[in-house]
């Protein structure tokens, strides 16, 4: 049971296109959204960019849909990887909540399984995935608690990709056993969002169980998040206090509590 | 007057034939005027793509169509839930216009449909 | 390497005229199937037909094929089979009219290929029927003999040693 | 074809047929139980104003309030404890939480449900003090409620409210809402044959029907129709007029029980008993058999026109993501969450009652 998450929202400079995707992403019930930063060191020599301070985007943050708490907005770095160089883990991926890399052969698939330091691999929704996905591989990232990421977007906006995402994700499932699968938009536009109980569903489609569907866009999301901040905290060896989020809460809560005391007394 | 009837109890398993959902349909430029005729054949549409003319063929209801608001209310065998639902969930234009179907609510029962309970919503005069 | 559990459907290609097999090759098998396919099941069709459907074999004289696809798969693969009415090539309808039927459904090659030793010996028993001159009854009886008992329980034998080897 | 896409979420709903005279009957127990109630929809057949004493009994209803903020530890302090929750007669659950992604609180009569988990306390115990500090100081979960009493006459019967009102609870009343339907084809039914196997229509069909009702579908199609082929359940009949009333909030369940007594002696009897008194349930049972012989007739009933109701329908939805549906049995929200019942009412005081609840719920009582 956790809440509903999507960990990859396109990341635009067009600050009102981005808000109106975080606006929708709330009102159809997702507590939590990553903004993706997708660089691709093969095109073109690319900084890794820092990313914005989530208040920039927002004064107040959108309340989700059905709740009384507003969208949690994250930051996250996604490398397009084709050669072993093009990942180097600097500080400059501290930066950033969640870093996932979507390997482009097979070697790199492999790399980035067994040893890269990233929380999500991407799999290929666009185009044929280039190589079978291998049991060994797989297994080892399961192990890690790295989880494979499918987008769904491409899927909506083409009908040839849609084959390509389906393939893609049936090929990964037959491997993996629906374990360690989240599902995520990758949406540029607000049209391209769906609601976390239609991606529930449509995990049915990529072969995916009912109970691991939903896990897909919830409970494994959370151990991505989970994953994310143990790397950035030193293998989880001092991971005690969650967030200053938790903090403020309980700065709040103690004028409460003294409050009722009194009353009660 | 008949004799007071006697008790009976029976529990019914999945013994629903159908299930039923309550869909709307966003577009880019907002609302434009659609016929009840015309929005089940998108839905169809979206379903021939999605899985074929075996898809397209399997029957299904439109209960209910309100063209002002988009709203719908669709009956769809069990048998053929996901398959309509993820046809919804992947259709994302009509007419080269970017849209998305957004589904409110799926149940076994139709009766449920009109019960629910996370509409109930408090303005915000109200709370402050 | 990741094994799946595979079925072979044993299928005849039936063509009005039989030098038209001539025309037939894996590849116009290939697109035919996946035309077929993506008509009747659409995209999620045509995504599933990209993993793991292939044509093992094809026998251009008697139009026999024997199409590989995903144990999970091979019902929709199956269904789609009938609505083929003419050879496809790339999209574009070849002037060629025909229809598939499937004979077998096997879980490995080896089932399917007794299956097909079988099923032609059978064939040939009709046509010694059918057969008008000496000559002709001569020629499938030397057929008959050809594919004799002996070599069919030979590999019999082998065969139940090796079944279900695909299973992972 | 591809079986993984033909399955669908589970279905339960169960169906029994009493007698509301019938002293096993468990008719008030089912009501009492479902605790969390958010709307009430009632269909009367030829019946075309809503009679005045069913519109008294519905703006008799209890308020109900929403407390923001509210942390839970308030409502296990031992003060709120003993003065209220003891007494049985609140409901609170927490509002605007999923049950599928957060942790939801419903505080039913002794029993309070953390997280799915029942945690039964007493004030005094060492696991009551563990779990009011723990909820105090460690886990401060402060969540939104509704909460609503059954009043029960006396003025310090709204402690809760009281000892809430440093958070601001604001009072709402549940809204009511009623139509008249005009030639309403209508499915026939018959008491003895519940399950519908010759007589009545089965079950699913009718609930769908009723569904259909609610929700202003039409029913005047054909097998062969484009849009929709849905028709009125077979045997039908068609009524002239029909009276749908709604009441949405959050309703205890005392106050539906209320409900069903009017709607029951509207059905049954042309007389209206004076001093009835509906305090309690067991009180409900010796007003009933008194009513018996009362044969003064004072009102005049919409059934006394000469097509008079053979029944009519009591539909009460619970709240979709309380954490429980009939007493304590876990409900749990897969994709519909459906968790309501619904009672027909015949004349002869014989009743139906429909119990249906989502994918991976307990079965109801």
């Amino acid at each position: 049971m956790s809440v509903f998450m999507d960990l990859n929202i396109v990341n635009s400079h067009d600050k009102n296109k981005l808000t109106s995707i975080i606006e929708t992403a709330a009102h159809l019930g997702y507590s939590t959204v990553a903004i993706n930063y997708v660089i691709e060191p093969q095109k073109k020599k690319q900084e890794i960019p820092k990313p914005h301070s989530v208040s920039d985007i927002f004064e107040k943050f959108p309340m989700v849909q059905g709740k009384s708490t507003p969208i949690k907005v994250l930051n996250r770095l996604t490398i397009v990887a084709s050669d072993a160089s093009h990942f180097r883990p600097t500080n400059d991926y501290k930066l950033f909540d969640l870093v996932a890399v979507y390997p482009k052969t097979e070697k790199l698939f492999h790399a980035a399984c067994m040893t890269f330091d990233v929380d999500i691999i991407c799999i290929a929704v666009g185009e044929r995935q280039p190589f079978h996905f291998k049991r060994a591989p797989v297994n080892g990232a399961i192990d890690r608690g790295v989880f494979f990421d499918i987008s769904y977007t491409a899927a909506i906006r083409d009908s040839s990709m849609r084959r390509y995402t389906i393939a893609n994700a049936t090929c990964l499932m037959e491997v993996c056993k629906g374990k360690n699968i989240i599902i995520s938009s990758g949406a540029e536009k607000s049209l391209e969002m769906r609601g976390p109980y239609d991606i529930a569903n449509l995990g049915l489609v990529f072969g995916l169980s009912e109970g691991d569907a939903k896990a897909a866009v919830s409970t494994n999301c959370r151990s991505v998040l989970l994953h994310g901040e143990t790397r950035a905290t030193a293998s989880g060896v001092v991971y005690t206090m969650k967030k200053p989020h938790t903090l403020e809460e309980q700065i709040e809560d103690k004028p409460a509590s003294k409050k009722a005391k009194t009353e009660t007394a | 007057m008949e004799e007071p009837t006697t008790f009976e109890r029976h529990v019914y398993k999945n013994a629903s034939v159908y299930h039923y959902m309550k869909i709307s349909l966003d577009l880019e430029n907002g609302k434009r005027s659609f016929s009840d005729a015309q929005f089940k054949q998108l839905i169809i549409s979206a379903l021939k793509e999605l899985y074929g003319e075996v898809g397209a063929a399997f029957p299904f209801d439109l209960l209910k169509f309100d063209p002002s608001s988009l709203k719908a209310i669709l009956r769809v065998y069990n048998k053929g839930l996901v398959k309509l639902w993820s046809a919804l969930t992947l259709l994302g234009s009509y007419q080269n216009e970017a849209c998305a179907f957004r589904v409110i609510q799926v149940s076994p029962f139709l009766l449920a449909l009109s019960g629910n309970s996370r509409e109930l919503q408090f303005g915000e005069s109200l709370t402050s | 390497m990741v094994r799946f559990k595979s079925r072979y459907l044993l299928c005849e290609v039936c063509v009005p005229e039989r030098n038209s097999l001539q025309l037939l090759d894996e590849r116009a098998i290939h697109h035919t199937l996946r035309a077929a396919v993506n008509r009747a099941h659409g995209d999620y069709g045509s995504a599933l037909f990209n993993i793991g459907v292939n044509v093992k074999y094809l026998n251009a004289l008697t139009g026999v094929v024997f199409i590989r696809c995903r144990k999970a798969h091979y019902r929709l693969i199956w269904s789609a089979l009938p609505f083929i009415t003419h050879l496809e090539d790339r999209g574009q309808t070849q002037n060629v009219q025909c229809f598939f039927n499937c004979i077998h459904v096997g879980g490995t090659i080896k089932t399917s290929q007794k299956f097909l030793a079988q099923y032609n010996r059978q064939q040939l028993h009709r046509m010694l029927l059918d057969c008008n001159t000496d000559a002709e009854k001569q020629h499938v009886r030397r057929a008959l003999l050809s594919c004799s008992v002996g070599n069919v329980k030979r590999e019999e034998a082998d065969d139940e040693e090796g079944s279900d080897d695909d299973d992972e | 074809m591809s079986p993984e896409l033909e399955k669908c979420p589970r279905s339960l709903l169960v169906c029994e047929k009493s007698n509301f005279m019938n002293e096993k009957s468990r008719h008030d127990i089912h009501v009492s139980k479902h605790s969390f109630n958010y709307k009430i929809s009632v269909l009367i057949p030829e019946c075309a104003v809503l009679p005045a004493n069913i519109s008294g009994v519905i703006s008799n209803f209890s308020p109900y309030y929403l407390v923001r903020d509210l942390p839970v530890y308030e409502l296990l302090q031992e003060k709120s404890y003993e003065t209220v929750l003891q007494k049985g007669t609140v409901y609170a659950v927490s509002y605007n939480t999923k049950i599928d992604e957060d942790n939801s609180i419903a505080l039913l009569p002794s029993v309070v449900t953390l997280n799915l988990r029942d945690k039964t306390l007493a004030p005094g115990t060492k696991r009551y003090q563990r779990v009011l500090s723990g909820l105090k100081d460690r886990l401060p979960l402060r969540y939104d409620f509704l909460f609503t009493e059954h009043n029960t006459g006396g003025d310090e019967d709204n402690s809760l409210y009281n000892l809430l009102s440093q958070y601001k609870p604001i009072e709402h009343k549940a809204v009511l809402s009623h139509h008249t339907l005009k030639n309403l084809p209508c499915p026939t039914l018959y008491p003895s044959d519940l399950q519908g196997t010759t007589l009545s229509c089965d079950p699913h069909s009718f609930l769908e029907w009723l569904g259909a009702v609610n929700l202003d579908i039409s029913c005047e199609n054909a097998a062969d129709s484009f849009l929709s082929t849905y028709i009125c359940p077979e045997p039908k009949s068609s009524v002239s007029q029909a009276l749908l009333c709604t009441i949405t909030g959050f309703i205890s369940p005392e106050d539906v029980y209320l409900l069903l007594q009017e709607l029951r002696y509207d059905l049954k009897h042309c007389c209206r008993f004076p001093e009835r008194c509906f305090l309690t349930m067991t009180k409900l049972y010796i007003s009933h058999k008194l009513f018996f012989n009362c044969t003064s007739c004072a009102h005049r009933k919409y059934f006394d026109e000469p097509k008079f109701t053979p029944w009519l329908s009591l539909t009460v939805h619970g709240f979709m993501d309380s954490p429980v549906s009939w007493g304590a049995t876990e409900h749990g929200f897969l994709k519909g969450g459906e968790n309501f019942y619904n009672l027909v009412c015949f004349k002869n005081q014989d009743y139906w009652l429909h119990m249906a609840t989502g994918a991976h719920d307990g079965c109801p009582p």
